[in-house]
């Protein structure tokens, strides 16, 4: 029970209120403290990735029992093997690993992140139907900063452009810190309930 | 020198008042004062997206997000406890993806957690929780994969999101997938406002263990964030009546 | 399913194709697409038009990967202006991959016949930001022994005729902000401020806004200001490049979404008013 | 046309339309670059952690800061979830993170988030534009009641303030979307001007 419950409450107040206070106060033992704290929750990080690196092991050793000629996670398990051993043994700056990074890790990367282009459009076209008041204000503030921000769009409408700068630096900005500050309030209300040890589920307590 | 750091004391005084606010209230909710939390559309919706996958036959996806152990996080997995104890109690199977290790490490007992409770352990499938990548963009490639080839009838994402946060939705309406998602990064809502079917607006999020089990404590520290934004607008009407009125002692005063 | 209806839920895959298509043609060949030619840019443009023929200009590289979309068309374009002019040019970099940037920015001059050594150099890349920018400004070779090609800048001709930062006819930074490499504002201490030297910057769209104040109040020629700055100077320089590509591509993909739109709300409202009772189009 | 000799282009060409064949339908050709590109991350993620614990807690703590030992100890009990009678243990790590994290969320959102908007909200209401942001911080913020109900005359501040919302994220949707075709054109370039030398 002790070790259950009352010990991890205990760790988690007193990571959570050294770190808060060590902000306010200067005081030098504490701060020395929540450096110390902070640094372990980073070492500690690292050994949170072995567990990630079990399970990437297990779900796929599991797909390759399931069907032998699963072949995709082969192929994801060899190239884990190999970025490993070739990072640990050879080491970052080798070319074989820059090679992984380079050509594999970035260009793939970008490309996933250039499918936004396409997935923006096709979001917009299905949301972007003014079907009651909400859907009409977003459709509208959408549409015109969108013409507004190519020289084209400012060309076919010429009011896009000085409304685009108006929506950004006006009616844009009361909806934004809305969510900002509500959020804000309820960031102290869940980390105030996680120190204070009411949300033990969440660490896996009972 | 003063134990004080300089320009965070308002800021200090801010944090007591609050926290003394939301400690005050969680007791008296817990000695009895009644608060009720006003329906939130996107809590509702979690009961019908795991109806519809149960009817369906096929799994629920859950994703607390890119982000590490930060509040939006926090409240995500709050969400998967309950999200995993009702795929538990109907026998839909669960599949939940996660980014970074340290989220992860939490992830799995939350969930572990919440299958003993619907008193189904034997249930829980550790392959089931998956560590994709710490990349934010293998993240979400593995996440296309897992929402395609599962075949999943409804997609919750309740937690930290980046950019990434339109590719998971757009590939969750492409399969057709009922869609919640919440985060409180303001820059991120418009996408899952336009590619999902529902969504808890940023601060909403945070009151999930209100809404599902009517938690007291819960519910009396809702109270407080209630009366902390009504002091917020109170301060914001009172600061901007001075400012204009030409003063700006209330402004100097909050940037101590 | 009616006409009205399928364009209220168009495949999904259409779109995606329109969508590459309004991306890639540009790409293959710059269409040049309306694009006008704002008095920021076109102040930059005159600054570096009065220059003397033959002179010399200093260009940072201060940016790293992911802004040299907006950034190399921005340096290409004022390459082709100082190429026509003859001016000779010095790169430097403050970060490793801005020198990398620099090379593959440079080859412009070749077109007009300018000789590696003689009439251009990339110095490549120095670390410590401001203190090193200062030191390079009092004697450009005690900072770079070697160029980024490897050679010994003692043996260059041009490095025999730029002693100091006065030498420079012109200085101009390349600049994704302050963070990491050499600001804006540390280029207006050590170029303008310490040495006089006339400077002009080319910026991300994001940072215009914050380094028009260098430009009001004298201390900047000019500025360039995202791709759309590129497209304009390329317009000036009459060398259609990667900014035109860009802005071609941006109009034609942000006129497409729009139209979509558009396509969209109007069939759902044909489809109402020829049905009162039927509802809209998926949510 | 002068297609790329560089092993490194083709690699990077092919991943790419490996990514783009999603679009049309899922298919073995993304199938095998996403499994691919999981696998190298990951593994490159496991390797950052290494060096990363080497350089932060190993080195240091044989050069005698034995007080990391703490950490490394608590991060072994992480394992200990694998261990049936033993995976209490693993709380004791886990709710060291979680306090720490939750401490940094909570000094985080005062100082930048409430304060710092509070006091930016605090405008002189002497125009159009400055009556627009004041409301529209007041009205959106008012969406946020949980508890209270607001009804009769206050009913309309949460609807209004979910206007002022949806009007910011139009906004926002609007203005990303040149950000986003910039990272597509990146990836055409690459496909058209390096790789296949158009």
């Amino acid at each position: 029970m002790f070790l259950r419950k009352t010990v991890p409450t205990i760790i988690a107040s007193i990571s959570g209120v050294v770190v808060v206070v060590a902000y306010f106060f200067q005081i030098t033992p504490i701060g020395t403290l929540a450096d110390h704290i902070l640094k372990w929750r980073s070492v500690i990080a690292v050994f949170a990735l072995g567990l990630g690196g079990v399970n990437i092991i297990r779900l796929h050793t599991k797909n390759i029992q399931r069907d032998p000629k699963n072949f995709y996670s082969a192929a994801l398990l060899l190239t884990f093997a190999i970025t490993i051993v070739v990072g640990l043994t050879m080491g970052q700056t080798s070319a074989p690993y820059t090679f992984i990074f380079d050509y594999i890790n970035v260009p793939t990367g970008s490309a996933i992140f250039s499918l936004l282009a396409f997935y923006i459009g096709t979001a917009a076209y299905r949301a972007f139907r003014a079907k009651n008041a909400e859907a009409a204000i977003l459709l509208i503030t959408g549409c015109i900063v969108m013409l507004g921000r190519v020289p084209i769009g400012a060309k076919i409408l010429p009011f896009t452009a000085p409304a685009t700068d108006w929506i950004m630096s006006v009616l844009n900005v009361g909806g934004q810190r809305g969510v900002m500050i509500a959020g804000a309030i309820g960031f102290i209300a869940v980390s105030l309930r996680i120190i204070v040890g009411l949300e033990r589920r969440a660490y896996g307590g009972e | 020198m003063s134990i004080f750091t300089e320009g965070r004391v308002f800021d200090l005084v801010t944090l007591i008042v609050v926290t003394g606010l939301m400690g005050l209230y969680m007791h008296l909710a817990r000695s009895g004062l009644k608060v009720k939390i006003r329906p939130i559309a996107g809590f509702a919706a979690i009961d019908e997206a795991i109806g519809r996958a149960a009817e369906m036959g096929k799994p629920v996806h859950f994703t607390p997000g890119f982000g590490g152990l930060v509040a939006a996080t926090f409240a995500g997995l709050e969400v998967l406890g309950y999200v995993a104890r009702l795929t538990a109690q109907y026998d839909v199977r669960l599949v939940v993806t996660v980014s970074q290790a340290e989220t992860f490490a939490v992830t799995e007992q939350v969930m572990r957690q919440a299958y003993l409770e619907a008193g189904k352990p034997e249930a829980y499938r550790p392959e089931d929780c998956r560590f994709i990548s710490t990349d934010q963009w293998a993240y979400a490639s593995g996440v296309i994969g897992v929402l395609y080839r599962e075949r999943v009838a409804s997609n919750i994402m309740i937690g930290q999101f980046a950019a990434e946060a339109l590719i998971l939705a757009e590939a969750g309406n492409t399969v057709g997938a009922i869609q919640i998602a919440g985060t409180t990064n303001a820059y991120q809502i418009p996408f899952f406002v336009v590619a999902c079917d529902y969504v808890i607006l940023g601060e909403e999020m945070f009151a999930a263990g209100a809404h599902f089990t009517n938690n007291k404590v819960h519910l009396g520290s809702l109270r407080a964030e209630d009366l902390v934004k009504a002091a917020c607008l109170a301060i914001m009407v009172i600061g901007a009546v001075m400012t204009t009125a030409g003063s700006d002692v209330l402004k100097t005063l909050m940037s101590k | 399913m009616n006409v009205l209806e399928k364009l209220q839920n168009i495949d999904k895959r259409v779109f995606y194709l329109l969508m590459a298509l309004a991306i890639a043609i540009p790409t293959v060949s710059p269409i040049g697409l309306a694009v006008d030619v704002t008095p920021a840019v076109q102040r930059t443009f005159d600054f570096v038009s009065t220059l003397p023929e033959g002179g010399r200009a200093v260009i940072g590289f201060d940016y790293e990967p992911g802004d040299e979309i907006d950034l190399n068309p921005q340096a290409k374009a004022i390459l082709h202006q100082l190429g026509a002019k003859k001016i000779k040019v010095v790169a430097i970099a403050s970060f490793p991959a801005g020198a990398m940037f620099a090379e593959q920015c440079l080859a412009i001059l070749e077109e007009y016949g300018y000789e590696y050594g003689k009439d251009y150099v990339n110095l490549g890349h120095y670390a410590g930001g401001e203190a090193t920018l200062a030191a390079f400004a009092n004697q450009p070779t005690a900072i770079y022994s070697k160029d980024w090609r490897g050679n010994d800048t003692a043996s260059l001709p041009i490095m025999k005729e730029v002693k100091s930062m006065k030498d420079f006819s012109m200085a101009m930074t390349l600049n994704d902000g302050p963070t990491g490499g050499t600001g804006t504002h540390e280029w207006v201490r050590q170029a303008v401020m310490a040495h006089n030297v006339p400077l002009i910057m080319g910026v991300t769209g994001v940072l215009a806004a914050s380094n028009e104040t260098y430009v009001q109040s004298g201390q900047c020629k000019g500025i360039l200001a995202g791709l759309r700055a590129a497209a304009e100077y390329e317009k000036l320089v009459d060398k259609l490049g990667d900014g035109t590509v860009g802005m071609d591509a941006q109009s034609m993909a942000h006129l497409l979404i729009v139209a979509f739109v558009i396509l969209g709300n109007a069939a759902m409202f044909l489809s109402q008013k020829a049905k009162p009772a039927s509802k809209g189009g998926a949510a | 046309m002068n297609i790329s000799s560089s092993v490194g282009v083709w690699v990077g060409a092919i991943a790419a339309l490996g990514i783009y064949s999603v679009l049309v339908k899922d298919n073995p050709f993304y199938r095998l670059v996403e499994h691919i590109f999981v696998g190298a991350s990951a593994g490159i993620a496991i390797v950052t952690g290494i060096q990363t614990f080497k350089s932060q807690a190993w080195s240091p703590l044989t050069g005698g800061q034995w007080l990391l030992i703490i950490p490394i100890l608590l991060g072994v009990l992480l394992y200990a979830r694998y261990v049936p009678q033993y995976s209490y243990l693993n709380r004791l790590p886990l709710s060291l993170m979680m306090g720490a994290g939750a401490g940094v969320a909570m000094r985080g959102a005062v100082e930048s988030q409430i304060v710092g908007q509070l006091t930016a909200t605090m405008i002189k209401l002497d125009t159009l534009d400055a009556w627009i942001i004041f409301l529209g911080t007041l009205l959106s913020l008012s969406y946020f009641f949980l508890t209270y109900k607001l009804e009769g005359g206050a009913g309309w501040a949460p609807k209004l303030g979910r206007y002022f919302m949806m009007a910011a994220f139009g906004a926002a949707f609007g203005n990303t979307v040149m950000g986003r075709v910039s990272a597509a054109i990146g990836r055409f370039q690459f496909i058209f001007l390096d790789w296949l030398g158009m």
